[in-house]
């Protein structure tokens, strides 16, 4: 059912821990959806210079949470920003229709530990443009 | 990493098909292809092939061969028997009493009855997945047309006290139906001293092919047909029939129900080597269902602090073939809810693993397995953002 | 006193699997047993043999793939298309309408939503057996919400005209649903340009196995389930799936639909010459249904002042394999409701025989059929009390 | 679904035929339902010397007529009137349940033709004593 993407960083999952003094940290989910993702940044003139994460969670959850973390580093914190679902849904060559709510909740996860940056440094945190277009249709638990 | 042999122990989601089922099925797929509703000769052989298939049935279950009926699977013969006497029965009453931890091809026909504007009673069950007769007795209303309560759970592996439950029933004048899916070849069954009057089974969950299933109906139910059309089984199920399936299950139940007893040593032995590995090697794990209560090969245990997917593509990439509940919600989001129903956490529930037993598993299969989960779940736990360490586990 | 050589033309009753079919089989009787529910790789086999069955479903009626839904067979698919749209659109009517001449699968589904509360029209046939647009268009109400037409008649051969009853049906909004399962390899099928929303077939009447059948249905159409449970087929159709009955349809229904027109002009010159013989060599025999818009295979033959079974039996004890009608009516006192429908007295429909051919017939078979079937009218007629010589038949 | 004995009756059965100026005819049942059976006799002193049938029917109709033929020739015309389908059925070796209604309709030829003969002979016909007692629950035409 998975790609081989996604079995690839389900096995060698890059970027796994939680960076100690990390600059922003996001947790997004909760345990009765059977996700919980928090992921940790290291932010250097304004480039995320590393990210990790602890995910619970299922083959997807734990793949996107891998992806996730490889796409924005070296990132800036505005590109990083931009890094939709889609883009770690494509990176992971797909996801199955049931799982795609993996890669929002690393999406917000991300976007989670910027605005945790963001804070810290007393910036305004930026506002969710789009809301989370993803298949709504299986999910029983919200993201 | 690990070397390729397959390990399987999903027994509960479908099991291989034995050869000498195999065999039995052989003559009737392409040889003897006449349609038993045929007048001539080269039909007979189709005709008597079911009818051997029909007393093989009936003798597994202390019925008589004009009870059986032959269905395409467990689901639909749970559709049939609740549907079918819903349906028949609606002038008489329009409840229905069953549990909340049948399997969906029970649930969901309950959900789509009530949209029909039947009620439904879902009993509770207790921590370790046990109906209590005394709810039974209290949910009954003179209203009630139909109960059904499955004999073994298929995530839980917890088996009910049916002929109890069926007691309950008979005094009451109700019908009795049990999802028996789980149960054949495991448990003893005899539908006239346990009071059922309808049960369901399906051929590939006892080493029978997949497609196939029965419906045992006691003589004088009131019910409705499912699938209507031609006169085969005595006009209560249309369509032509499957000879060849149909001969596999027969030949399948037989073997199956031979001798149960030892069977059940054999796989409980094993069973109970792996579980006790289990619980004494990895901390933060619990057994679900009942201690003793439960089928010889079941083994559903949770594992605190990690997600039960994450686990099966670990086991599996090291050839161990496992489940997290019923395979047919593997790809649901939703925890387990026979597991929410024993009252364990959501959250705990999503890190429930499934481990079923079956004839061909050896010593060495649970000494691979012993060998290699303790470290799976060690693996996702330290990558768990709720996994803090344990003292007592060395992790 | 005939040799025992086997002489099969009764392909409309069931047929026998092809080698290819089953080779197609094979791999998942046991070896590929995995549940395509599973998530561990074993499981992958039979997952890809189902997706695999579906692209060939669907390419051999112009759909795609996410509109084919397997089922257990012909009868399965007819209730569920009928029951599913009835239930589901009982609020928007209750009205159906449906043909006289349709299997009993079609028909005792619409009895059985009678006693539910529809209203079914059963539309006429003129004496081939067709179906008149017009009382299609005269019977549709504001009511309506099925219009199911059989695609070719089992029993005498004739072929509807479909395409223009569906457009009717959507002209109007209907669902239109047909019974294809007499019409698959014989007919040329597109449900897009047929403008068929629903469509029925079964597999061991293509050389396929027994058992095992699909459903079409359209994108977007409101249907509930038949049969509720797991999340198969798309949350659609319940049940462990029929993996090696699947994979075996899927090889049938690609080789059955690769070359209709060949298929067709093979197996109508023999029927032709066959037919031609029998009217020519019998006097009082007249053929049933349509001379050109009928199944390359079908002969239906009323012979005057004899009873059909008894035909059947002289034609078995030569080895020959025919029918009278459907053969799940076969058992049955009453005259075939297809025959009265087109208007032939009751007394002369109890002796109709029905051959159909199929690609294993051959000249032989042929010649054989016609040296043995005019001795048995005669001996038959010799002994009916109806049957007072004939001066132009020599007997 | 037959018995052998059945299967003989249809592939050679006996007494096929009408009585040449017969003592006795009997005719029953009708096109519609696909089952007519006339029975001939022959009667010196009070006994069946000959009996003969002829039938449009399916394989039981004719196998029962040809054995209904056979047991009364011999018999008494008390004798003959007394054969009950069931002797006709158990001298089959059975017939199926759908088919019974065959064997009655043989009886009640047979009693058609005893009290055509008595009519000629200027006597009272018989009354059917027993209603006949078979499967109606399959049929859908009278006998
Ligand atoms: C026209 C038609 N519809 C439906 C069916 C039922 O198919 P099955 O027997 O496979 O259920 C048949 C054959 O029996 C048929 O000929
Ligand atoms: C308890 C129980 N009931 C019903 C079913 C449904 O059986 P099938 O998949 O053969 O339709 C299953 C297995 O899937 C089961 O475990």
């Amino acid at each position: 059912m998975y790609s081989d993407k996604v079995m690839d960083h389900f096995k060698n999952p890059r970027n796994v821990g939680e960076i100690e003094n990390a600059d922003g940290v996001g947790e997004v989910g909760n345990p009765v959806c059977g996700d919980i993702m928090n992921i940790s940044i290291k932010v250097e003139n304004n480039i995320i210079t590393d990210a990790k994460f602890k995910t619970f969670g299922c083959g997807a959850a734990i793949a996107s949470s891998s992806m996730a973390t490889e796409l924005v580093t070296g990132k800036t914190l505005e590109q990083a920003w931009d890094l939709s679902n889609k883009a770690v849904v494509e990176a992971l060559n797909g996801l199955p229709p049931q799982k795609v709510h993996c890669s929002v909740l690393a999406e917000e996860g991300i976007h989670k530990a910027i605005n945790d940056y963001r804070r810290k440094q007393g910036l305004e945190p930026w506002v969710e443009k789009n809301l989370p277009a993803h298949d709504h249709e299986e999910m029983t638990c919200g993201t | 990493m690990a070397d390729r042999r397959i390990i399987y122990m999903d027994h509960s989601a479908t099991t291989c098909v034995r050869p000498e089922v195999m065999e039995a099925m052989a003559p009737y797929h392409a040889e003897n292809f006449g349609n038993p509703s045929s007048l001539y000769s080269i039909a007979r052989n189709s005709r008597n092939a079911v009818e051997t298939a029909r007393a093989q049935v009936a003798a597994a279950l202390g019925a008589s061969p004009d009870e059986i009926y032959f269905t395409s699977g467990g689901s639909e013969s749970d559709n049939w028997a609740i549907k079918g006497i819903a349906f028949a029965n609606r002038k008489k009453g329009d409840h229905i009493i069953t549990t909340k931890i049948e399997h969906h091809a029970v649930l969901h026909t309950c959900y789509y009855l009530e949209k029909q504007g039947f009620s439904v009673t879902y009993l509770p069950v207790d921590q370790h997945g046990l109906v209590n007769p005394a709810d039974l007795e209290t949910a009954i209303t003179d209203r009630t047309i139909l109960i059904s309560v499955m004999f073994a759970n298929n995530e839980i592996g917890t088996i009910e006290p049916v002929a109890e439950l069926g007691a309950i029933a008979k005094k009451h004048k109700i019908p009795f139906h049990t999802d028996a899916v789980q149960a054949i070849g495991n448990v003893q069954i005899d539908v006239n001293a346990q009071n059922i009057d309808l049960l369901s089974l399906s051929a590939h969950k006892f080493s029978g092919p997949k497609g196939v299933g029965a419906l045992y109906i006691r003589k004088g139910t009131k019910i409705d047909n499912l699938i209507h059309g031609g006169g085969q089984e005595r006009r209560r199920r249309a369509g032509t029939e499957n000879i060849a399936g149909i001969a596999g299950l027969g030949k399948a139940i037989e073997m199956a129900t031979s001798d149960i007893e030892a069977h059940n040593r054999k796989i409980r032995l094993l069973r109970d080597r792996l579980l006790d590995g289990i619980l004494k090697t990895i901390p933060y794990s619990h057994l679900n269902g009942h201690k003793e209560k439960r089928l010889p090969g079941n083994i559903n245990i949770s594992f605190e602090f990690i997600e039960g997917e994450s686990i099966l593509l670990w086991l599996d990439d090291a050839g161990i073939c496992a489940s997290t509940g019923s395979a047919c919600t593997s790809g649901s989001l939703e925890p387990s809810h026979v597991l929410l129903a024993t009252g364990l956490p959501a959250g705990i529930s999503h890190g429930s693993l499934r481990l079923t037993l079956g004839e061909v598993n050896t010593d060495a299969d649970v000494d691979f397995v012993l060998e290699v989960l303790p470290d799976v779940v060690s693996r996702l736990r330290k990558m768990s953002p709720l996994w803090k360490g344990e003292k007592g586990s060395g992790a």
